[in-house]
C-alpha cells in the first residue's frame, strides 16, 4: 500500500537506509542509528509524507532468535546486533504507514531519542528504556515508568529470567527463605 | 579438485563438503527433510523411505539419507510428487499406531507427532482394524517395549550393534506382524542400552527410569557435562520443579558424539540424595554467619603454625571450587595439600566412553595445583597415616579414601560439600555447597578439555556455590577473596593456568523450555 | 465569602493554621506538593499522580504509571499464542472481546489467513466487539458521572452493562474474561435464542440512554464540570498519539474501521462521531454517540449473519472434531500437537490493530516459527492517553482532574500491561 | 419505622438481645460489626468491574450491610484488595492496612490477590498476603459475584465467632499482657 513511501525514502535517504522491505502488508525500512533523527524529521515534515501521528515505539532483543526452517545464517549469534528498536508511523492526511527498525550493537545501545518530533514517543521511549535498556540520548526526562527505581535490570530482556522478583516489602512474620525460584 | 560439492536444493544453491548426503545438505539451508530410520550418528539403511525427494534427471524418487551429494544436482523437496510420497508414506506408517499420545512417554518430544503435523494432517483413508501386538514387553533391566508403538525404524538395532557393539536387537516376523525383538538369548543389557530410547523416534522404548515420572514437554534443558567419570559427556539436564528428572546426551563430535553411557544418566538420581541442606557445627544446624565463625575459630588456633593443617582438593568438584580453596591454602601457606577423588573402577573401561576414573575433574585440580605450585599428594597414598603434626583438615567434597575413621576423629575437620555422607558425617563444621548441576563452573576431562556446566536450578535449603563457601571462610580468617560470580573465579584462575588461558566463559545459557524447542526425537 | 483563615485551613489542611501570625493576610506563596494515588477513589484503576499545586490549581502534574504492571510481554513469550487469549481478555478488561480480536487478527495476518475466514465467524467477531465497546462506553460514562457526584445514571448503566454481561456470558460461559475467540475463528457459535435475546437487550438499554441523556446532559453541576474541562487541540492530540474517543472528540477524523477496514466493517453502515472543542464534554457525548452507532451496526449485523462455520478450515489453526480425536490416531495426534505446541506460527513480524475501546489497539508481534510469539508488544491506546494527563490537568483545579481522568478513561490493565 | 428495620433481622435481634441479656458483650459487639462493615475497596485491576457488578443493583452488597465504600483507611474496617498486586504497589497497600484502626478484616478479591493467579512473574506478587495478613480468599478471575456474597458471609460468621486475625490479635496480645503482669 504504501510501497512509495519506501521507494521515496530510498530515493531521498538511500546512505542512511540499511535495507527496505515489506511484511505481512507493513512496510518496513531498516535505518542507521546516526541518520535516524534526518530521515524522521524528513518524514515528518515533508508533505508528501506527513507522518504525523506516532503510533508505537518498541525494541526485540534477538539473544533467542532460533527461527523454525531458517539457515544457521539466520539465527542469532555473537557479534550480530542484539536489539531492534521499532517505530512505528502513521500519516493522518495520506493513511500510509511506516516502520522503521534501527539496529543496535549489545555493548552501545543507544540511539537519538524522537520524543522532541512526536511527544507521544516521551513515554514510550521510556518504556522501553524500563523494559530493555535502550538508552535515547536526548530524551526530555529518561527514567524507569513501570518499574521502580529501585530495580535493577530490564526485565524483557530474553536474559531476565520471567520469575525473578526485586520485592519492595514483604510482611515481617513470613518464612525467611523465600522459594528457590524466586531467588534464581 | 575441491573438496566441496555445489548443489541446488528447492531453488537455493549450496554447497557442502563432498560425501555429505542430500538430507543434511538440506538441513544447512533450513530445509528439514523429514526422516525416521535417518540418525547422524548410525549408519544409513535408507528403509523408512520418509525422506524421498526429487532429484532433477533421476527417474525415481531417491531417499536424501542415502543419496550422496553431486556437483550440479538439482533437489526438489517441495514438489507435489515427493511431497505426496512423504505423505503416503506418513499415512501408511500410522494405521497400525495405536492411540497413545496421552498416555506415551514420547508424547510431546515424538518424531511421528511432529512429523504428522508438519505434513499431513489429513484422516486415515484406511479403516481396517488395526494390527495388535505386545504392550509391556520387558526386554532389559532399564527398558521396556511396547511393540505396538514400534514403527520399525532399526534405529535402535543399529544402536546396539554401533555403540555398544553388543548384537542385542532385531525383526521378527513379516510384514504388518514384523515386530521388534531381542535377539535369540539376549537381553537388552549394555552399558549403553538407554541411548536405544533416546533415538527412538516414537514411544516404542521407554527407559523404566523415567516412564510415567513427568510429561517430557514440561521439561526445561540446561546444557551442562556429565559428572560420572573423567570423559565429560556433554549432557543436557531436564529438570523442572527444581530437579532434575532425566540426564540425555548433547552432540559433541569431540568428546561423546550422541551417546552417553547408562550409568552416566542415572547420576542425577545423587543430586536428592543425602543432600547436605544447612550448615551445621558438631553436627547440629547452625546458621551460615555462626558456621562460619566456627570453622575460622577452629583453624585460627592451628594457622600459628600452618604445618598443622592440611586441604584436601577433590576431584569431585568444580576447577572452580577446587582453585578457590587451592587459593586459600596457598594464602594460608598449609603444610599438606592432598587431592581426593573416589577410587578407579578399572572394570568400566572399555575403550568406547567409559574409563576407569570416576572422578570429573581430576585433570583440573592437577592443572589448578601445579599453576599455584602446590605439591599435591594423592589422598589414598598416604596409607591411612597423614603425618603425625596434622591437626586440622579443611575438606571439599565427601570422599577421602586414605584415611580411617579413628583417625579422622581426631583432627578438626571443616568439611565443604554438598553431600553429607563420607567425611561429612563426622565432620565438625559442614558447610553445604551447590552440586555439579547447581551452579555454573567448569570441569576438566581426561583429555584436558576444560568445558562448561551451566546451573539448571537452585541448590537445596540454603547451600550456595563452593567458591562462594571457600571464599567466604578465607575472609573470616582473614583471606581476601573477592569474587562476586563464579565468571570472576574463572578469570582469576585462568590468569594463573596457562594452559587454559585461550578457553573463554560462554554466556550463561537459560534453559530451554521443551515444549517449544520442536520434537527433537 | 470564607475569611482568610478559613481558607487557609481549607488549603493548607493544618489544624495548627491559628500558629500562623494574624498579619499573614496572603496564602503562603510557595507551591505545594500533593499526591493523588496509587489508590485513589478518582482514579480508574490504580495510577499515581504526583501534583504540584498553587493553592488550588495544578501547576505541574507528574503521572506515574506501573503499579498494575503484570508483564502480558513477558507472559506472552511464555505462552501459547492461545494461551496467550486470557492475558488480552485482562488487557482492557472493560472490553476484553475486541482485545480477543486483535490478538486472533495479528495471529491470522501471520499466517496468512486474514480474509480467508467464515463470513459467520466475521459476523460474531464484530457482535462481540460491538457489544464489548458497549459496556466499555457505559462504564466510562457511568463511572465518571459517579465520581461527579451523579449516583443515578451509574446505577442505570451498570444495569445496561449487566444485561450485555449476561449475554456474552451465554455467548462465551464467562462474565468478564471470555477468552472466546481463537486464532481462525471463534471457539463456539453463538447460543441458539441469541437474537432474540440480544434484540431485547438493545431496545431496553435505547430506553435507559434516554433515561441518562436526560439526567447528564442537562444537568448543571455535570455541564459545567464538564464542558471547557480539560481542552486538547486537534493538532496535539495527532502529535501525541491520541487515537479512538478522545482523538475524535478534538476534531481528529480517525476510525480504525473506517480507514483500515477489517472484518466485515466496511459492510456496514455506521458514522463516526466527532467533537468540535475537544474538551470533556465532547468526549463523554462522542462516547455517548459511539454506543447508539453500536447499536445500530448490532442491529445490522444481526439481519445479516449467515449460516455457517465458525472456524477456519485450516488444519494448523482447527482443532480435529472431539470424536475423532479420541478414535483416531491422526487426529489425536492433530489435537495433542495443537495443545502442547500450540499453533505454530511462520517466522516474520507483523503489527495488526483493530478499534478498541479507547482507540487504536494493536499487537505486534515477532514469530520464531514456534508456538509461542517471540515477541509480543501491545500498542495500547490507555497508555499513550495516559501520557496526555500531565498537560491536561494544567492549570485546572485539583477538581478538575477527577472528570479529566475519568474522560481518558484510562484503563489499568491496558495501560500498565 | 423501627418495626419494619427489626422485621428483616428478626432472628438476629432476638439472638442480640438474648446475648446482651447474658451480657456477652462481647459477642453482641461482634454482631454489631459484621453488619456495618464498611469497606476499602483497593481496586486495582479487572475484579474492579466484579466489584462494581456486586456494589450495583443486581447483586447488591446493601443488603449486607456492608455497601459504603470508604476511601479513607481510617474509616474503614474491612479492606477489599481487589485485583493484582505489583512489587511496586506493595509498598501502599502495607501502608493502607497499617493505617485501619483496630479490628479490621482482609478479603482477597479473585486468584490475583490470593496467590498471583496466571502471573507468576517479576513485577507481579503471588499474593496480597506477602504483604498483609488475609482473612477470606475468594477464588475466581474474577470471582462472580455470587462468590463475593458468600465470602462476606463467610468473612461475617467469622466476626461473629471473634476469629477474624485482627481479633485474634487482640485476645493473643492481651493474654500475653494479662501473663506478663503475673
Amino acid at each position: 500500500m504504501s510501497q512509495k513511501v519506501l521507494d521515496a525514502l530510498t530515493a531521498t535517504h538511500g546512505a542512511a537506509l540499511a535495507r527496505t522491505g515489506s511484511a505481512h502488508g507493513d512496510d518496513i525500512a531498516w535505518v542507521r542509528r546516526e541518520s535516524l533523527l534526518e530521515v524522521a524529521r524528513w518524514l515528518r515534515d515533508d508533505p508528501a509524507m506527513a507522518f504525523d501521528a506516532p503510533v508505537f515505539c518498541t525494541c526485540i532483543d534477538w539473544l533467542d532468535w532460533h527461527p523454525v526452517g531458517r539457515p544457521a545464517s539466520e539465527h542469532w549469534s555473537e557479534g550480530k546486533p542484539r536489539f531492534t528498536v521499532c517505530y512505528q508511523l502513521r500519516s493522518v492526511a495520506h493513511r500510509h504507514r511506516v516502520r522503521l527498525e534501527i539496529e543496535l550493537p549489545e555493548e552501545d545501545p543507544r540511539l537519538p531519542s524522537l520524543a522532541e518530533l512526536w511527544p507521544a514517543f516521551n513515554w514510550q521511549e521510556r518504556e522501553t528504556f524500563d523494559m530493555y535498556g535502550v538508552r535515547f540520548d536526548g530524551h526530555p526526562d529518561l527514567r524507569r515508568i513501570y518499574m521502580y527505581e529501585e530495580f535493577v535490570g530490564y526485565p524483557l530482556r530474553k536474559d531476565y529470567p520471567k520469575e525473578k522478583r526485586q520485592p519492595l516489602v514483604r510482611r515481617d512474620d513470613l518464612p525467611e527463605n523465600p522459594p528457590a525460584s524466586t531467588e534464581r | 579438485m575441491s573438496d566441496t560439492v555445489t548443489l541446488t536444493i528447492d531453488g537455493k544453491p549450496v554447497t557442502v563438503a563432498k560425501g555429505t548426503n542430500v538430507l543434511e545438505a538440506a538441513k544447512t539451508l533450513g530445509v528439514e527433510i523429514s526422516a525416521f530410520c535417518y540418525h547422524p550418528g548410525l549408519p544409513i539403511v535408507a528403509q523408512c523411505r520418509q525422506c524421498l525427494v526429487s532429484i532433477e534427471k533421476n527417474p525415481k524418487l531417491q531417499p536424501s539419507c542415502q543419496q550422496v551429494v553431486a556437483d550440479g544436482m538439482v533437489v526438489h523437496t517441495t514438489d507435489p510428487v515427493s511431497t505426496l510420497a512423504r505423505k503416503q508414506q506418513l499415512e501408511f506408517t500410522l494405521v497400525n499406531h495405536p492411540i497413545d499420545c496421552p498416555i506415551c512417554d514420547k508424547a510431546g518430544e515424538c518424531t511421528l507427532q511432529k512429523l504428522y503435523f508438519d505434513h499431513d494432517n489429513a484422516d486415515s483413508r484406511v479403516d481396517t482394524p488395526k494390527v495388535h501386538k505386545a504392550k509391556v514387553v520387558d526386554i532389559g533391566p532399564h527398558i521396556v517395549l511396547d511393540q505396538e508403538r514400534c514403527i520399525l525404524c532399526s534405529r535402535c538395532i543399529r544402536t546396539c550393534d554401533h555403540v555398544s557393539g553388543q548384537h542385542q536387537l532385531e525383526f521378527a516376523h513379516r510384514s504388518d506382524h514384523e515386530l521388534l525383538t531381542t535377539a535369540p538369548g539376549e537381553q537388552l543389557d549394555n552399558p549403553y542400552s538407554l541411548n536405544t530410547v533416546d533415538v527412538c523416534p516414537v514411544g516404542a522404548l521407554t527407559a523404566k527410569d523415567f516412564r510415567f515420572t513427568m510429561r517430557a514437554w514440561e521439561l526445561d534443558a540446561t546444557p551442562s557435562i556429565c559428572n560420572g567419570c573423567a570423559t565429560g559427556c556433554n549432557i543436557e539436564i531436564h529438570h523442572k520443579n527444581e530437579r532434575a528428572w532425566r540426564l540425555v546426551p548433547r552432540h559433541n563430535p569431540d568428546v561423546n558424539d550422541y551417546w552417553m553411557c547408562d550409568e552416566g544418566r542415572f547420576t542425577y538420581h545423587d543430586l536428592r540424595e543425602h543432600r547436605l541442606a544447612g550448615p551445621t557445627v558438631e553436627g547440629l544446624p547452625a546458621s551460615w554467619d555462626r558456621a562460619i565463625a566456627s570453622a575460622a575459630k577452629r583453624l585460627g588456633v592451628f594457622l600459628k603454625d600452618p604445618a598443622q593443617v592440611g586441604v584436601v582438593l577433590s576431584a569431585t568438584c568444580s576447577n572452580e571450587d577446587n582453585y578457590a580453596l587451592a587459593r586459600l591454602a596457598k594464602e594460608w601457606k598449609v603444610g599438606l595439600v592432598l587431592v581426593a577423588g573416589k577410587p578407579p573402577v578399572p572394570a568400566r573401561a572399555d575403550g568406547r566412553l567409559r574409563v576407569a576414573d570416576v572422578n570429573p575433574n581430576a585433570a583440573g585440580v592437577k592443572a589448578i595445583a601445579a599453576a599455584l605450585g602446590l605439591a599435591t599428594t594423592p589422598s589414598f597414598e598416604l596409607d591411612r597415616a597423614p603425618p603425625a603434626n596434622l591437626r586440622a583438615l579443611v575438606v571439599l567434597g565427601d570422599v577421602l579414601p586414605g584415611f580411617d575413621a579413628a583417625r579422622l576423629k581426631e583432627l578438626e575437620v571443616i568439611a565443604v560439600a554438598s553431600h553429607e555422607r563420607g567425611v561429612v558425617t563426622g565432620a565438625r563444621v559442614a558447610l553445604p555447597i551447590a552440586a555439579w548441576a547447581e551452579a555454573a563452573g567448569t570441569v576438566t576431562n581426561a583429555k584436558g578439555r576444560v568445558q562448561r556446566m551451566h546451573a539448571a536450578f537452585a541448590p537445596p535449603g540454603q547451600a550456595i556455590a563452593g567458591w562462594d563457601a571457600i571464599a567466604r571462610l578465607g575472609h573470616a580468617t582473614g583471606v581476601k577473596l573477592a569474587w562476586s560470580h563464579a565468571r570472576e573465579v574463572w578469570k582469576d584462575m585462568v590468569a594463573q593456568v596457562a594452559a587454559w588461558k585461550d578457553v573463554t566463559w560462554a554466556r550463561e545459557v537459560r534453559p530451554l523450555a521443551l515444549r517449544f524447542a520442536g520434537s527433537r526425537g | 465569602m470564607p475569611d482568610t483563615r478559613t481558607l487557609k485551613q481549607l488549603v493548607l489542611g493544618r489544624k495548627d493554621v491559628q500558629d500562623l501570625s494574624d498579619n499573614e493576610q496572603e496564602l503562603p506563596p510557595e507551591l505545594m506538593t500533593v499526591n493523588m494515588g496509587p489508590s485513589h477513589p478518582a482514579m480508574h484503576g490504580t495510577v499515581r499522580i504526583v501534583l504540584t499545586v498553587d493553592g488550588e490549581r495544578v501547576v505541574r502534574g507528574d503521572v506515574q504509571p506501573g503499579y498494575l504492571h503484570r508483564c502480558f510481554e513477558k507472559e506472552s513469550e511464555h505462552a501459547t499464542y492461545t494461551q496467550v487469549f486470557p492475558y488480552t481478555d485482562r488487557l482492557n478488561y472493560v472490553s476484553p472481546m475486541i482485545n480477543n480480536v486483535g490478538w486472533a487478527m495479528v495471529g491470522e495476518k501471520l499466517l496468512g489467513l486474514t480474509g480467508k475466514l467464515p463470513r459467520r465467524t466475521e459476523y460474531i467477531r464484530v457482535i462481540v466487539s460491538e457489544m464489548s465497546r458497549m459496556t466499555d462506553h457505559l462504564t466510562c460514562v457511568g463511572a465518571s458521572a459517579m465520581e461527579l457526584g451523579a449516583f443515578t445514571p451509574f446505577r442505570y448503566l451498570l444495569k445496561c452493562r449487566e444485561w450485555l454481561y449476561e449475554l456474552l456470558e451465554k455467548v462465551s460461559g464467562a462474565r468478564l474474561t471470555h477468552s472466546y475467540v481463537r486464532i481462525g475463528g471463534v471457539s463456539k457459535d453463538l447460543p441458539s435464542d441469541f437474537h432474540a435475546d440480544l434484540t431485547l437487550a438493545l431496545d431496553r438499554i435505547e430506553g435507559v440512554l434516554v433515561e441518562c441523556e436526560g439526567l447528564l446532559n442537562n444537568n448543571k453541576i455535570f455541564y459545567d464540570r464538564m464542558s471547557g474541562i480539560g481542552v486538547m487541540t486537534r493538532e496535539h492530540a495527532i502529535a501525541t498519539g491520541c487515537v479512538g474517543p478522545i482523538a475524535r472528540a478534538c476534531g481528529v477524523d480517525y476510525d480504525v474501521r473506517r480507514d483500515y477496514p477489517y472484518s466485515i466493517y466496511p459492510e456496514l453502515e455506521f458514522d463516526v462521531p466527532l467533537g468540535t472543542t475537544g474538551d470533556c464534554l465532547d468526549r463523554y457525548l462522542v462516547r455517548l454517540e459511539e454506543i447508539k452507532q453500536s447499536i445500530r451496526m448490532l442491529r445490522q449485523c444481526l439481519a445479516q449473519i449467515p449460516d455457517g462455520p465458525v472456524m477456519a478450515d485450516d488444519h494448523r489453526v482447527a482443532l480435529p472434531p472431539k470424536r475423532d480425536t479420541y478414535n483416531t490416531i491422526e487426529s489425536m495426534i492433530r489435537h495433542f500437537k495443537h495443545i502442547m505446541d500450540g499453533v505454530r506460527v511462520p517466522p516474520g513480524e507483523a503489527y495488526a490493530f483493530v478499534e478498541g475501546g479507547n482507540g487504536e489497539l494493536g499487537f505486534f508481534v515477532v514469530a520464531d516459527g514456534t508456538g509461542r510469539p517471540y515477541k509480543a508488544y501491545v500498542r495500547s491506546p490507555s497508555f499513550v492517553h495516559l501520557s496526555t494527563a500531565g498537560d491536561l490537568i494544567r492549570d485546572h483545579l485539583i477538581a478538575d482532574v477527577v472528570p479529566i481522568f475519568g474522560m481518558i478513561n484510562m484503563i489499568g490493565g491496558e495501560c500498565d500491561k | 419505622m423501627g418495626v419494619e428495620l427489626t422485621t428483616t433481622r428478626v432472628a438476629d435481634a432476638a439472638a442480640w438481645a438474648k446475648l446482651f441479656k447474658q451480657s456477652r458483650i462481647d459477642k453482641a459487639t461482634n454482631w454489631g460489626r459484621k453488619f456495618s462493615l464498611f469497606t476499602y475497596p483497593f481496586v486495582t485491576a479487572c475484579c474492579g468491574m466484579e466489584f462494581m457488578s456486586v456494589a450495583a443493583p443486581k447483586y447488591d452488597i446493601a443488603r449486607f450491610g456492608a455497601e459504603f465504600p470508604r476511601f479513607s483507611p481510617r474509616q474503614s474496617d474491612l479492606l477489599m484488595v481487589v485485583g493484582t498486586i505489583t512489587e511496586k504497589q506493595g509498598p501502599a497497600l502495607k501502608r493502607i492496612f497499617d493505617q485501619m484502626a483496630e479490628p479490621k478484616w482482609v478479603i482477597a478479591f479473585g486468584v490475583c490477590a490470593s496467590t498471583g493467579g496466571f502471573y507468576q512473574n517479576y513485577s507481579a506478587m503471588p499474593g496480597c498476603d506477602q504483604v498483609i495478613p488475609v482473612d477470606v480468599y475468594i477464588p475466581g478471575c474474577p470471582p462472580r459475584p455470587e462468590q463475593v456474597l458468600d465470602a462476606l458471609i463467610l468473612l461475617m460468621e467469622r466476626i461473629q465467632a471473634g476469629r477474624g486475625h485482627s481479633q485474634l490479635r487482640t485476645k493473643r496480645d492481651k493474654l500475653a499482657a494479662t501473663a506478663a503482669e503475673e
